[in-house]
């Protein structure tokens, strides 16, 4: 399985992506954000970090890179593209995602470890998660506040679109266990057609147990699992 | 263009004295021009030339067989951790600046620090940030400390570099004159060094990075004079706005650009911006440089070459690069869209030459002004309050001693609380490298392949780096920074030993064995001498604990000048020390880990040769009783030795279950923060309680007569070389044994369970709830900021 | 030419800075006030004299980039 | 009443901001741009009517608190 990681200027958490993937025995390279071609990857992972030091809007310069457009298209054709922290940001300024992210309502960045509840197993991004499994991942971020109009909510809760909530140790989403006051405490989406995902929350820092937690695995396996059954699929038609 | 003329008063406007202006037309065989001027009074500043401290800091250790580059060689001071590694690091100080501006202050002073370590070649892989204020009470050392807090959050964050540790201490004494000290440390091989050096004559020479402003004009001379409010509002018009996204960028761009091998040197515009790094370069290589501003990108109109000299605009690079290699730099700095420009070349004359438009405008001996300036020896007396310090008794005081208000009392003290406010603010964990988080001892750090600088064969010029995917043997760094003021104040040579002292303990107790030091010297100012003889006494204290502990100093930052318009800060040598751990079984958090574990205390439970019995200073008396006096706690340094030798031999024989030192509060603290202070997520604490037995018969196990010790000073003296650790109870037997050999005092104190932390003495037992004590400790800070 | 923007956040779309800036200038002793907005000011210094045009490209960059429509009105004057 | 403030970078000092968008509208295709400045706007409803002594009021608070007078400057109007 290869995996692209889109490096903008001042993307820092893109390494971090890397080693999460390689950890898992996969494979992961940089693609630069003036190129457009993804070099025929399987899946996109668009970093977190501050593309164009979050200036302006967290992630709003950053969509506008050359290979945005390649994303774009690649997301058209129902590629699998993950957008972590920035990488959310970014994709609800591409529109290719619902909804916006905005400043904490502490007005404080914040990073510690939250816990999250996988709202539907039902995504690629999902699918791997143990049911009942609540997964501590660490969030790192100033704005990550999820807005969106009460129509787009509605729609995300009709379609299932939403994949992550923050909540306490016992599962409960209290307001207290959200580290940025997101609409019902969102913590990570994704599309219609369930092939794009944004998430606050960082899972390629819970890749290994001497960073403190294992679990955000759960969600990259789960991408590779979705993959290679349709690989599999494929391969027995051909 | 016309030049102002040079008159007395222009001169001692640049803080020059009649002799100084006298040697310089001596150096210069006639009279300076005024951009000249303005080049020696920055160079020949406090900051820049260290004229009224280098006789002292020659007195530090500087030599081990690990040092690599050392203290005063280049940016920053280099140690070999092994298998072709190194680790790059050095601290400094943003005081002033963020008096005048907190938010832009602090960030600046992170961007400047992250610069000295990316100079040397090396990766910033982590910052640690060391903060004084006055009380929190006041609503002006709110606004300064939430500013400064933000700015380096906003500066680290952006940058993409975890703060993993660091210190908040709250005291009347810095009210007005707050101190920021940053510490970052950086990875690199052996062969990626850098240096800061104009090699190669007819080298041409780089500016790089964002275009100069009239920013920070003359900071050094700023920063080497009183804060007063007038100093502060002739700064006011000119602070520097820092931009860790161009950082960023063009901290890639040049470990990128070094991969190439086409750079001969390389200096970041840290103070004297384009003036220091130039003449510094020169007189390194023994060569000369020759710049013409017209060349240099300038974002301001109409600026003079007295004004680009001496900008301190941030973000910016010096490069001497290989002739004929001059494309590379090119299409790496517009790969990165960083602006660039060729503004000179070397030359062999030894001199600094500055053209404007073709026009010389300065035209100096390089050595003359970047390592030839004056040099004083300061008087020194010792201060007269010493004396009345010195005699303070604890019958002195109206003696209350109430153990279950008091403990909370001293967990709620910001001094003491916990600092999540401040670092849950801080990107601690990016880059995946962070293993111990802020809130243990120290921070531990590991080293992996991606943290080292790209290597020649990574570099894909014009398009995106590759990471290797080559293994190294992983190794872990522990950093941690400690320098208690109040001891300092007392006793500035005790004091400054303890600060040490404490640092190593806090390495050791997270298993790491102690590498190295780097100062920030913060102290008033140096003409007082009185305030000289703090800073005497002080480098005293650091050089023999050094030396002692075999932990070399490998470079620092002097800040004097330190006061507020109410009057002198505690004289504050903050010590950063690195240490470093190879085997990750070895890695130690402070907190308690599970039921049924033995707790032993390594070390006496109080000094009871000295006469405060520890409280000298405490937070005890300053809590409880608002004084700030006595003699602080005695430091004996074969001791400290002692004792980090047996924890580091417990650790690496595997028995230990959690260490955690003795400092500010107590014994009784220091086991409230080993119930509490593990933090598993968001309000989610790993809450344990503890059983504890401090009666005659444990006391007596210490060969220590119970009857003579103060309960007080048993519970919250800060009598030093003391650590508490756990074990599984079939492992305490050896425990002891090995402490024996070692012949340090050691003896079983409780065991760990409940939801209680109790403490038992001779005067009866005292009992909390820890979800209390975590509560009190946990929030103090947001309460007070709210 | 000068262009100013003005962007705001929209009324539905909570606004955290407004309220704690609002509740600081209460505390240090303002009263009587009903709502705080907190945006954003940007103004863009052109070359071209050519209002009309200036005026046409900028709206589209201040729907398309400047502000974000989900979160955000915008007021465009050219001076 | 309302009351509006511009808060805006001081013309001497960096505003990494205004230059980063500077250059994005130039890559997207804008040209002819001088510069740009991005700062802040404050909208402040009021429930007096007293513009006088709304203005000398928020005229303090503007410099004391809502503007940063190191870096910044600031323009206030009562509408
Ligand atoms: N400004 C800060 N930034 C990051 N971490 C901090 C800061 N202040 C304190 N900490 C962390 O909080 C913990 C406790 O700090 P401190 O009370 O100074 O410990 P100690 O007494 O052991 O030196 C340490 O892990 C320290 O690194
Ligand atoms: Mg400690």
């Amino acid at each position: 399985m290869r995996f692209a990681v889109i490096q903008f200027p001042a993307s820092n958490c893109d390494q971090d992506a890397i080693y999460a993937i390689r950890f898992l025995g996969h494979n992961a390279d940089f693609v630069w954000h003036k190129e457009n071609s993804l070099n025929g990857a399987d899946v996109v992972i668009i970093p977190g970090g501050f593309s164009y030091g979050d200036y302006l809007r967290t992630g709003a310069i950053a969509r506008f890179s050359p290979i945005m457009q390649t994303v774009c298209e690649f997301a058209k054709n129902s590629g699998i593209v993950i957008g972590i922290c920035n990488g959310f940001q970014i994709l609800c300024e591409a529109g290719l995602l619902p909804g916006a992210l905005i400043r904490n309502r502490s007005l404080q960045f914040r990073c510690e470890h939250v816990f999250l509840k996988p709202a539907t197993f039902n995504s690629p991004f999902t699918c791997k998660i143990p049911q009942e499994k609540l997964l501590k991942i660490p969030v790192a971020h100033g704005e990550g506040c999820y807005y969106a109009s009460p129509e787009t909510i509605q729609e995300l809760k009709t379609n299932d679109q939403i994949l992550f909530q923050y909540c306490d140790k016992d599962g409960n989403l209290t307001e207290q266990s959200s580290p940025n006051g997101s609409l019902l405490n969102i913590a990570g989406i994704c599309n219609q057609t369930r092939n794009v995902c944004g998430m606050m929350p960082h899972p390629e820092r819970a890749c290994e147990l001497i960073l403190n937690s294992e679990d955000g695995n759960f969600i990259f396996q789960s991408i590779i699992h979705s993959l290679s059954k349709t690989a599999d699929k494929t391969a027995i038609k051909s | 263009m016309t030049e102002p003329k040079i008159t007395p008063e222009l001169i001692q406007k640049h803080n020059l004295s009649p002799q100084e202006y006298e040697q310089i037309k001596a150096v210069l065989g006639r009279e300076p021009t005024y951009t000249e001027l303005g080049i020696f009074s920055v160079m020949w500043s406090e900051h820049c030339s260290y004229k009224n401290t280098r006789p002292l800091l020659k007195t530090f250790p500087t030599k081990s067989p690990r040092i690599l580059v050392g203290a005063g060689e280049e940016n920053a001071g280099i140690i070999d951790i092994g298998d072709g590694l190194a680790i790059a690091f050095k601290i400094e100080s943003h005081n002033h600046p963020s008096a005048v501006e907190p938010f832009q202050g602090a960030a600046t002073g992170v961007g400047g620090i992250i610069r000295d370590i990316f100079t040397m070649g090396a990766r910033p892989i982590c910052v640690l940030d060391s903060l004084r204020f006055g009380e929190i009470s006041n609503s002006e050392v709110r606004r300064l400390f939430n500013g400064v807090v933000a700015g380096i959050a906003h500066y680290g964050n952006c940058f993409g570099i975890p703060t993993i540790a660091g210190e908040v201490y709250f005291d009347e004494a810095y009210e007005g004159n707050p101190l920021i000290n940053v510490f970052c440390l950086g990875v690199l091989k052996h062969n990626q060094i850098a240096r800061g050096r104009a090699c190669g004559i007819g080298n041409p020479v780089f500016y790089v990075g964002p275009a100069t402003g009239r920013d920070g004009l003359a900071g050094a001379a700023f920063a080497s004079q009183d804060l007063t409010d007038e100093s502060a509002e002739q700064q006011r018009g000119a602070v520097q706005v820092g931009d860790p996204f161009m950082e960023k960028l063009v901290c890639e761009a040049c470990l990128e650009l070094l991969a190439t091998g086409a750079v001969a040197g390389i200096q970041d515009m840290g103070a004297a911006g384009l003036t220091c790094s130039t003449c510094e370069t020169a007189a390194r290589a023994d060569t000369g440089i020759e710049i013409e501003l017209k060349k240099v990108p300038q974002r301001a109109p109409d600026m003079t070459p007295y004004e680009i000299m001496l900008s301190e605009s941030q973000e910016r690079m010096l490069i001497i690069v290989h002739k004929g290699r001059e494309e590379e730099v090119k299409t790496i700095f517009d790969k990165w869209d960083l602006p660039w420009a060729q503004i000179g070349y070397v030359t062999d004359t030894g001199r600094m030459v500055v053209k404007y438009d073709g026009k010389v405008v300065a035209d100096i001996p390089a050595k003359a002004i970047a390592t030839e300036s004056p040099v004083y020896h300061r008087e020194a007396r010792e201060p007269s309050y010493i004396s009345e310090v010195r005699s303070f008794k604890i019958e002195q005081i109206q003696r209350k001693f109430e153990p279950s208000e008091q403990l909370e009392l001293l967990l709620a003290n910001p001094s003491i609380a916990s600092k999540n406010w401040v670092f849950r603010q801080y990107d601690y964990m990016v880059r995946n490298n962070t293993v111990v988080y802020p809130g243990s001892d120290a921070a531990v750090i590991r080293i992996k392949a991606d943290c080292l600088p790209p290597d020649p064969e990574d570099v894909n010029i014009g398009s995106a780096t590759k990471i290797t995917d080559a293994k190294i043997s992983e190794k872990f760094i522990a950093v941690s920074s400690d320098c208690n003021g109040s001891y300092v104040y007392l006793d500035p040579y005790e004091g400054s030993k303890l600060a040490v002292v404490e640092a190593a303990r806090n390495l050791a107790c997270s298993g790491a064995t102690p590498l190295g030091v780097t100062d920030n010297l913060n102290f008033g100012n140096p003409y007082n001498p009185e305030l000289f003889w703090q800073l005497k006494e002080s480098v005293r204290g650091i050089a023999e604990a050094c030396r002692a502990l075999n932990t070399p100093i490998t470079g620092g930052n002097c800040s004097l000048y330190n006061q507020s318009p109410i009057g002198q800060i505690d004289p504050t040598p903050t010590i950063a020390m690195v240490g470093l751990i190879e085997d990750r079984n070895h890695i130690t958090t402070q907190w308690f880990k599970d039921e049924g574990n033995t707790i032993l205390l390594l070390g006496l439970p109080v000094d009871v040769e000295d006469p405060l019995q520890g409280l000298g200073g405490s937070a005890y008396l300053r809590t409880v009783y608002g004084i700030k006096n006595g003699t602080p706690p005695r430091c004996d340094l074969n001791r400290a030795i002692l004792l980090n030798e047996t924890i580091l031999g417990l650790i690496h024989g595997g028995s230990i279950k959690s260490a955690h030192d003795c400092s500010e509060g107590g014994l009784a603290t220091c086991l409230a923060e080993c119930c509490i202070s593990h933090q598993i997520a968001r309000n989610t604490p790993a809450l344990i309680g503890a059983e504890i037995n401090l009666t005659k018969e444990v006391i007596e196990k210490f060969k220590l007569d119970s009857d003579k010790i103060l309960p007080e000073a048993l519970l919250f003296g800060e009598t030093q070389n003391r650590v508490v650790i756990t074990t599984l109870p079939q492992y305490a037997g050896k425990i002891l044994s090995r402490a024996a050999i070692y012949n340090y005092p050691a003896a079983i104190i409780g065991k760990v369970g409940g939801s209680k932390l109790i403490i038992k003495t001779d005067v009866g037992e005292h009992l909390w709830d820890v979800s209390k004590l975590y509560d009190i400790w946990w929030n103090s800070i947001a309460k007070a900021m709210h | 030419m000068k262009a100013k923007i003005i962007i705001t956040p929209k009324k539905a779309v909570l606004d955290p800075q407004g309220k704690t800036v609002q509740g600081a200038l209460e505390h240090i002793g303002y009263n009587g006030i009903r709502a705080v907005h907190i945006g954003k000011y940007i103004e863009i210094e052109l070359d071209s004299d050519d209002r009309e045009s200036a005026k046409k490209q900028l709206e589209e960059a201040c729907y398309m980039f400047l502000s974000n429509p989900v979160i955000e009105d915008y007021k465009l004057e050219i001076e």
